[in-house]
């Protein structure tokens, strides 16, 4: 997809070092602030500020990064991390495991995770250089989860922390690769190489080993236009541009000097509203499930086959630790019959089904107009509310104002962070035979008997209870000029190791 | 014209006259070929509005996604969407649903603002509490309004027409008042007060008819703007409910696959752009026409 | 005085004190002066008779008529219509007066509505005072319009069809649709030249015979007023200068100004070469007037007096009065 | 052929509007020479106005205006001219002044600056000599503080004061020719003395010929030399003013001069009036345009239209039976009647 | 004089004073709520819950509202939660962009339109009056995202002239400044010149009717003095009055072309503040506006004394 007829006529070297990039991308974070909020925008920036104890490779295995090494022991309630020494912050000062302990802790609480995955968990320092923390019952998610790559645990300076409002931290100090330079709020930020970092030296992979900053500055431009994030690449205002409409894909591919990058993203989801309405009914669902034709849903939504895969799984076919062919078969049935059958034992009458979506997430939108579509063509009173993203998430979390909506989540390291089968979730899932089995995935010892419990609730959820209908998994369409190389994704942008010439 | 009258009937006059002032009305409007332009590119587009189900030969609903955004053809004259559905039985029955905004937004944006604005012009303490409050209307920004409103009261095509209405009146308003500050001046308003007449007889039989020209061209404008914004809004989800069609919406999936799909910008904006120039036009006309002392210049 | 006492029982409007003061507003909207345009006029009108209100452009005429009417708030005086003060009575009482009370307007052009067809414009008086079937209003109108000299196939024709004079007539059968008593022609052929002139005027004459009108004719033009007028009344600034019957007031004018007026209208016979009394200078604004009598800045004759006293109206013979230093 | 200072032959000027053309001034032919006052009067709508404005072309060309005839000022016919070569006329050779003075000033420019603008533009003087000028001319107009005045906006100038604003601007460049269109029916009759008398005063001292539009045949007595009566878009009767009054020939000049109403005399008895109203532009007559108002009116008059004919030295006429009317009426005794 | 402005000024607080309140309520009646942006979309309930409480949202309206008006009151319109910064400096960091861009876009739109207009008035009826006026409704009628991306495809990715979108301040250079609000200034200018030639064409047609343009051609003037001296002057009120409205609704956001050429400005901030529901940045963005519309008011009607003597002010 890329003819070098290069206008800059710059000998290829080795290694370039210098120079800038320009990131358009279509949202302005909320914040910088990783611990604060699940937002796929935030994560993207700022992984390149801050860094974790560990982090995940290519295969979504646990490996460390500003631990040096770490050691579970046997009941698997205590954790003992070695930190690396001579890792400085952006502000010149070292990092010791005090400023990790006030990490973590502050993670636990701003993320939420001290209720779920953690509760009752204790970190706690041992000198300057060596970390422990204590869980309260053994987890089987707790290490992925620490090493998850959004919402992540970026080690941070004490007095940082201590010193941050409500709305997260407002001075960005971390270890990574850049140092944080500038936030024009709306406009950019601006991200430059850190002089002092010092690098693991093991080979890149995911987000693991070696990260190096190539180039000087990074600018990360808020471009909320797809149709102008697509003409800036297109002309090289920008060097990447992410999130750009699939439509483009044809477009893009052939247009010289750029070249496309098709990544995973996350799965698409129908999420029903189990507390109130029609889909009280766990037959309703299946009703549903039944008519759905996934593979029109993807194609509607999505554009091209590149960008989507059929798959059943809660979790990803690359995530081996856990991926199950449980519940296969009650996957994109397609089977009108069934469905129609499965309506009358439901007793449905032509109630209205009220599904709530947003035109600020085209995936989102795009779905929903298909899954109502076809919905429609079964015989099923089905509308579309749309509403600006924010009011949708207020109204998702009112049992009356919906029946069903949909989203794509991010990825998630252990099935207990599936947040649909969370009873405190839109959505509302209360079954016991879904918590129970979260509760023994939870406090399993092994992979084994985890993967064993998982394989139990998704065949459970497919065939019986339908917390949501996963339709598929989807990618993002990213595009970048021919003079950038090494750029990487995983679960986002990785501009580490990337140069531009 | 010089027959004398005095033994015919007063009625047969006064049918002979009526009849005769029609006519006038009639040729008058004909003579004006851009006005007579303008009503038939209405007259069109309306038709489509109306008689979209017999014109179209696909659903503006049915769905292809195996064909999506293929450009014109025999089989799809206009191509079809990103869902794959047929572009031409979506212009057309996105006539409806634009049209209707348009039409409904125009109309009671005229009504609301000719009533504000004609008695602030007649009473002053009136005049300064509701020039405020317009100020203050017209400074909010249209998007948050629209989500209010949306989240009051739901997304409805009602709705969308509600929050454009609250938009648009007070720039009826200020446009009705100003006019109507000066016909108020006229000597023959007083006349009328001279005879006893009550105000609201001054307002809406006197003032009001005076301020139509005006009025006229600012909501010929609005029509075009509602068409319009009412795209933007339904992003916010105030617009016209998916999936049915609107030109705005049309509009705003077309600006996506501006880059590959020109067809899906191109038609839904001829179409507004035709149907403003047609009102525009028709606009003019109708003001010529009711304004008796105009005299259009034939060459 | 009998003769006065006479005409004082068919007194039919009588204007006592009369004073319209407009605020003159700055920006912030507070009232800078007052533009005097009626100060303290009195006087009264016999049934039946015509009552003639000369004075240059903008001496108050108009403000006068429309203040009588109470078109607009008068700021201080009454006005009584057979006896009771036009200005007590509440809006429903108003409206059913003006019946009786009209008024044609100065200007032909902008006293109709454009937008409305003449037969529609005679017939909204008696919509409004609820008169007859609409029939029987269609009737009345075309009769109307015959009886002021239009034709009744003219009914659905738009004012700016018609010629100055034919509006004038327009306006003329408005106010005679209802049967009035009283009819403030407020210049009604000042803009109008002579041919079309003599037309209403005469038309005015028949129309006050056979209705027994009352008119209260205002005009600057000396020769119609007098043609029209039985008594009159010379406004200056404001003020009422001279009240005379019309031939003492042609034969033996007192007041200055009053003089300056005749002398001043040209003759149409070129052999008659005009004495003039001579005025001096411009009219003064009506924000400021001068002190003392307000025609002083202007007068041939000005003595001390006139700077500083204002003068008293005095009867110098039966009905004719003056406010003149110089008949003291 | 040039003896005189402006001449009018068989003017014409058509105007192209929604109901066709109208030909608004039929066939006008009159003079004006230097030192006289002529007068134009005639009803509202006769054409007066356009005849004046035509004389400067000030109507819109191109199509929506047509002019016909001749217009030869000092011998040269201004309808031949050339845009650039009539407007160096505009204003310094012929000048004019319209019937409203407020409305024809221009209200956002200081009357100094409108009254400079053509000294600056015919006379090539420079501003400050030009202001000089202007002052000047204001002062000869009677304004009191004309240094004072000539800074001020038309809106602050009392009704008088404009026209007399209006009068000092159409003299600036001592026009040889003056054309005034009903220059003082706004005003006051004491007002309109004082501006008839300055109007004639500086006649005399700039030796200019005026044609002086006005319907007050009061006005025409006292302060003009000739008169040319129009009706409906043509000259129905030309005479010296003194003739005219005395002995009018045409029965429109006839009854107009009986409409007047007196100022001395019996007052009670009834105006006379011209019966009927006058024909639009639309539908004029094909014979004599009075035919309709007309009580000698016959077959002949209704079919042809008469000519403008010598009746008397220095009068003319344009009636096929003025001989007969004035024998049957006995001498004229309209203007002077009790 | 003084006077005038300053009770002009005063004036101001009544009609703040309703804005405010109206606007408050609106934003706290719309649903959606700050914490559920910041914390994204797979936060719990819980976490949610705490911050709102930590952010003051879980107080009654109308003690967030007294709170909130004693602070504006003492000057300070409130804190983004989200920008980290004063909403006083977010609005002073967004109004540069959009002063930049709607007075490049009046001022191409008035030197496109001003002639555009004059000369159809002047040639009323003809071929060239109908086209001017044709293209003017083009101009009402295009949509201007759709303007704005023809724009971009035409310039920026063929031609590659000007770059697609962002912004430069003023201090980056004159050139680099220009280059990014050319585009999005023809896109906005476009529907303001539609509406300044039609007014200016109607206004125009009008004096040049009146009696003292005849006057002028009388004295022998040029043409292009009558017209440009005479007439345009006279016909200015009407003008000036659209030109300041439009400038109005500038300043409030020209929110979709903003968005499109990824300018930096009121109109962004305000729709982006509406997403993620910044209470105080809405809030104090909308009092920002309304003073600036009363202030634009205030110049316009100064500006009528200084066109026309008659509106003038009574002078001390
Ligand atoms: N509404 C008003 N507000 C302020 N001043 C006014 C108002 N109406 C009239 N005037 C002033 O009052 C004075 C008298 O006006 P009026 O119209 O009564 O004069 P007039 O005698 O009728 O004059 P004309 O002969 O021109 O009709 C004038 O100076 C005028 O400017
Ligand atoms: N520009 C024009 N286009 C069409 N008709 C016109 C135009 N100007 C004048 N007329 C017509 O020409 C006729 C003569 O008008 P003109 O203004 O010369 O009358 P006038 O004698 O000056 O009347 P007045 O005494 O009322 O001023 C009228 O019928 C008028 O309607
Ligand atoms: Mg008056
Ligand atoms: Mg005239
Ligand atoms: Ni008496």
């Amino acid at each position: 997809s890329s003819d070098s007829t290069s206008q800059n006529e710059e000998e290829e070297s080795e290694v370039v070092t210098g120079g800038d990039i320009r990131v358009a991308m279509n949202a302005s974070p909320p914040t910088l602030d990783p611990h604060m909020t699940t937002a796929t925008a935030t994560s993207e920036v700022s992984r390149h500020i801050f860094e974790t104890l560990l982090t995940l490779n290519s295969n979504y295995e646990v490996v460390p990064m500003l631990a040096e090494s770490f050691e579970q022991s046997e009941d698997g309630l205590t954790t003992t991390f070695e930190l690396r020494q001579g890792v400085t912050f952006h502000n010149g000062k070292e990092m010791t495991s005090a400023d990790v302990v006030a990490s973590m802790e502050s993670w636990l609480i701003r993320s939420g995770k001290s209720e779920s995955t953690f509760s009752g968990t204790t970190f706690e320092a041992e000198g300057d250089y060596t970390v422990i923390m204590n869980l309260e019952t053994p987890s089987i998610g707790a290490l992925h989860t620490m090493a998850a790559p959004t919402q992540f645990s970026a080690i941070m300076p004490k007095e940082i922390i201590e010193s941050a409002p409500a709305q997260g931290v407002d001075e960005f100090i971390g270890t990574g690769p850049f140092e944080f330079v500038e936030w024009k709020q709306d406009q950019y930020i601006h991200l430059q190489k850190f002089e002092n970092y010092q690098s693991l030296d093991a080979n890149p992979d995911g987000l693991a080993g070696k990260r190096e900053a190539l180039v000087d500055n990074v600018y990360f431009d808020v471009v909320t236009d797809d149709s102008t994030r697509v003409a800036g690449l297109t002309t090289g205002q920008y060097q990447v541009g992410l999130w750009l409409p699939r439509d483009n894909y044809d477009q893009l591919s052939n247009t010289p000097n750029v070249v496309t990058s098709v990544d995973l993203y996350g799965p698409q989801n129908l999420i029903f509203n189990k507390a109130e309405g029609v889909f009280t009914d766990p037959l309703m669902r299946q009703a549903i499930n039944a008519v759905l034709n996934k593979d029109e849903i993807m194609l509607a939504a999505f554009a091209d086959e590149v960008f989507y895969r059929l798959d059943h799984g809660l979790m990803y076919q690359e995530q081996l630790d856990w991926y199950s062919e449980a519940g296969q078969e009650y996957y994109n049935q397609n089977d009108q019959d069934l469905a129609q059958q499965l309506l009358q034992e439901a007793g449905y009458n032509g109630e209205e089904i009220r599904i709530l979506t947003s035109r600020d997430y085209d995936h989102i939108y795009n779905t929903s107009v298909v899954v109502q579509q076809q919905l429609e063509e079964a015989g099923i009173n089905a509308s579309l509310e749309v509403y600006d993203w924010a009011t949708v998430v207020q109204k998702r979390s009112e049992p009356s104002e919906y029946d069903a909506f949909i989203t794509g989540f991010v990825t998630v390291t252990d099935p207990t962070q599936i947040v649909t089968l969370d009873p405190s979730w839109p959505g509302f899932t209360d079954d016991e035979t879904i918590r129970d089995l979260l509760e023994n995935i939870r406090v399993s010892t092994s992979q084994e008997e985890a993967k064993a419990y998982f394989e139990e609730l998704q065949e459970y959820n497919w065939s019986t209870y339908l917390t949501h209908i996963k339709i598929g998994d989807f990618s993002l369409l990213t595009g970048y000029r021919n003079n950038v190389e090494g750029i990487n994704f995983f679960e986002g942008i990785v501009l580490w190791n990337t140069t531009v010439h | 014209m010089e027959v004398t009258m005095k033994d015919q009937k007063l009625s047969e006059i006064r049918s002979s006259i009526k009849k005769q002032r029609r006519q006038l009305f009639i040729k008058r409007f004909l003579a004006n070929r851009l006005a007579v332009t303008g009503g038939i590119i209405v007259l069109i587009t309306s038709f489509f509005a109306i008689f979209a189900p017999f014109l179209a030969s696909y659903s503006p609903y049915e769905m292809e996604v195996t064909s999506r955004l293929v450009p014109p053809s025999t089989d799809h004259i206009l191509g079809t969407d990103n869902f794959g559905r047929d572009l031409f039985a979506r212009v057309v029955y996105g006539a409806q649903a634009s049209m209707g905004v348009g039409i409904s937004v125009a109309l009671i944006t005229s009504l609301l603002g000719m009533v504000i604005g004609l008695y602030a012009a007649y009473y002053k303490v009136l005049d300064h509490i509701l020039m405020r409050v317009c100020d203050g209307l017209m400074a909010f920004p249209a998007i948050l309004l629209a989500i209010a409103i949306m989240a009051a009261l739901g997304p409805r095509l009602e709705n969308v027409i509600i929050a454009l209405s609250i938009v648009y009146t007070p720039y009826v308003a200020r446009v009705v008042r100003s006019s109507a500050l000066v016909v108020r001046e006229q000597t023959y308003v007083e006349a009328m007060k001279a005879q006893g007449a009550s105000t609201s007889r001054i307002i809406w039989f006197h003032i009001a008819p005076n301020t139509l020209s005006p009025l006229i061209i600012q909501s010929t404008f609005i029509f075009a703007d509602a068409i319009i914004i009412e795209a933007g809004l339904s992003f916010l989800g105030a617009g016209v409910p998916a999936p049915d069609p609107s030109w705005g919406n049309i509009l705003f999936d077309g600006k996506l696959v501006i880059f590959n799909a020109w067809w899906m910008t191109l038609f839904p904006g001829l179409a507004i752009i035709l149907t403003v120039l047609g009102l525009n036009l028709f606009g003019d006309g109708l003001r010529d026409l009711l304004d008796p002392h105009s005299k259009r210049v034939k060459k | 005085m009998a003769q006065q006492m006479h005409e004082r029982e068919n007194t039919l409007l009588e204007i006592k004190g009369l004073k319209k003061f407009f605020p003159v507003k700055n920006p912030i909207g507070i009232t800078e002066a007052f533009v005097k345009a009626v100060n303290d006029v009195s006087f009264h009108l016999v049934e039946g008779e015509t009552y003639g209100l000369v004075g240059e452009s903008g001496c108050g005429k108009s403000t006068m008529g429309r203040t009588v009417l109470r078109l607009i708030e008068a700021s201080e005086g009454e006005v009584l219509y057979k006896g009771t003060d036009i200005f007590q009575l509440n809006s429903k009482e108003l409206r059913k007066l003006r019946q009786d009370l009209q008024m044609v307007f100065q200007d032909p052009f902008s006293s109709l509505n454009p937008r409305k067809r003449i037969g529609d414009i005679i017939e909204e008086p008696m919509i409004i005072h609820k008169l007859g079937t609409k029939k029987e209003r269609i009737d009345r109108v075309m009769d109307i319009l015959q009886k002021v000299g239009l034709q009744p196939e003219q009914y659905y024709r738009y004012p700016h069809e018609f010629s100055g004079g034919q509006r004038q007539r327009i306006g003329l059968a408005r106010a005679l649709v209802v049967n009035p008593k009283l009819i403030i022609c407020d210049e009604p052929v000042s803009a109008l030249d002579v041919s079309i002139q003599s037309q209403i005027i005469n038309l005015l004459q028949e129309l006050q015979d056979e209705y027994k009108l009352t008119y209260l004719f205002i005009a600057h033009d000396l020769s119609v007023v007098r043609h029209i007028s039985d008594r009159i009344g010379v406004m200056y600034l404001g003020k009422m200068v001279e009240e005379a019957p019309t031939d003492k007031l042609f034969s033996n004018p007192l007041h200055p100004y009053t003089q300056a007026l005749l002398s001043a209208v040209p003759h149409p016979n070129p052999e008659m070469k005009q004495e003039r009394v001579k005025l001096r200078g411009e009219i003064p604004s009506p924000m400021n007037p001068p002190s003392g009598c307000v025609f002083h800045t202007r007068c041939p004759f000005v003595i001390d007096a006139c700077r500083k006293v204002v003068p008293k109206t005095k009867e110098i013979s039966e009905g004719h009065f003056v406010a003149c230093h110089l008949h003291d | 052929m040039s003896k005189h200072l402006l001449e009018l032959n068989e003017l014409k000027t058509h105007f192209q509007t929604e109901r066709g053309r109208v030909t608004a001034i039929d066939g006008i032919s009159l003079y004006v020479d230097t030192g006289e006052v002529l007068a134009v009067v005639g009803e509202s709508g006769c054409g007066k106005s356009v005849t004046a404005q035509s004389i400067l072309r000030l109507f819109e060309e191109g199509g929506i205006t047509t002019y016909e005839g001749e217009i030869a000022f000092e011998g040269e016919n201004l309808l031949d001219m050339s845009m650039s070569k009539m407007r160096r006329i505009r204003g310094n050779d012929i000048s004019m002044i319209f019937q409203d003075p407020l409305s024809s000033l221009n209200p956002v420019y200081t009357i100094g600056n409108q009254i400079v603008e053509s000294l600056v533009l015919h006379q090539k003087l420079s501003k400050e000599k030009a202001y000089e000028k202007a002052i000047e001319m204001l002062k000869l107009t009677g304004i009191p503080a004309p240094e004072k005045r000539v800074h001020e906006y038309p809106h602050e100038l009392s009704g008088g004061m404009r026209q007399r604003v209006m009068i000092a601007m159409a003299l600036a460049c001592q026009p040889k020719l003056l054309i005034a269109d009903e220059p003082t029916t706004a005003l006051d009759v004491t007002i309109q003395a004082q501006i008839l008398d300055l109007m004639i005063e500086l006649k005399e001292e700039f030796n200019m010929g005026v044609m002086f539009i006005t319907h007050d045949l009061g006005v025409v007595a006292q302060y003009c030399t000739r008169v040319v009566v129009m009706y409906l878009g043509e000259v129905v009767e030309e005479a010296e003013v003194t003739q005219l009054f005395s002995s009018p020939q045409h029965p429109y000049t006839k009854g107009l001069m009986k409409s007047i109403p007196q100022l001395e005399g019996d007052r009670t008895k009834k105006l006379h009036i011209v019966e009927g109203t006058v024909p639009s532009l639309e539908d004029v007559p094909v014979g004599c345009r009075f035919a309709a108002r007309c009580s000698y009116a016959d077959d002949k008059c209704l079919a042809e239209r008469p000519i403008l004919e010598s009746c008397a030295t220095n009068q003319k006429v344009r009636c096929w039976h003025y001989r007969k009317i004035t024998e049957k009426e006995g001498r004229f005794n309209g203007a002077t009647n009790a | 004089m003084k006077m005038y402005i300053l009770k002009r000024i005063l004036s101001l607080i009544p009609v703040l004073f309703i804005v405010s309140i109206v606007i408050f309520s609106i934003i706290h009646l719309t649903p959606g709520d700050p914490a559920s942006i910041i914390l994204g979309e797979e936060a719990t309930e819980q976490s949610r819950e705490n911050l709102r409480e930590q952010l003051g949202l879980n107080l009654p309206i109308y003690q967030q509202y007294v709170n909130w008006i004693i602070g504006v009151l003492q000057g300070d319109l409130g804190h983004s939660f989200f920008m980290n910064k004063s909403v006083t400096a977010a609005i002073f960091d967004h109004i540069g962009p959009t002063l930049s861009l709607s007075i490049l876009s009046q001022v191409t739109a008035i030197i496109v339109a001003l002639p555009l207009g004059i000369w159809a008035a002047y040639r009323r009826g003809t071929l060239t009056d109908q086209s001017f006026m044709g293209l003017s409704l083009l101009g009402i009628s295009i949509p201007n995202f759709i303007l704005g991306l023809f724009l971009i495809i035409l310039f920026a990715v063929n031609l590659q002239w000007l770059p697609v979108a962002g912004y430069q301040p003023l201090s980056a250079g004159l050139w680099n400044h220009l280059q990014f609000l050319i585009m999005p200034a023809i896109a906005l200018g476009t529907m303001q010149a539609a509406l300044i030639a039609r007014m200016t064409r109607s206004a125009m047609l009008e004096t040049l009717n009146a009696n003292f343009i005849k006057t002028a051609r009388s004295k022998g003037l040029h043409e292009q003095i009558v017209i440009y001296k005479h007439a345009l002057k006279n016909a200015f009120i009407p003008i000036l009055t659209v030109i300041g409205q439009t400038f109005g609704m500038l300043i409030a956001g020209a929110a979709v072309t903003e968005t499109v050429f990824n300018i930096p400005g009121i109109g962004q901030l305000i729709i982006n503040s509406v997403e993620r529901r910044d209470y105080a940045v809405i809030q104090g963005t909308v009092l920002m506006i309304t003073v600036s519309y009363v202030l634009i008011n205030l110049v316009v009607d100064l500006l009528y004394g200084v066109i026309d003597p008659r509106v003038r002010l009574i002078k001390k």
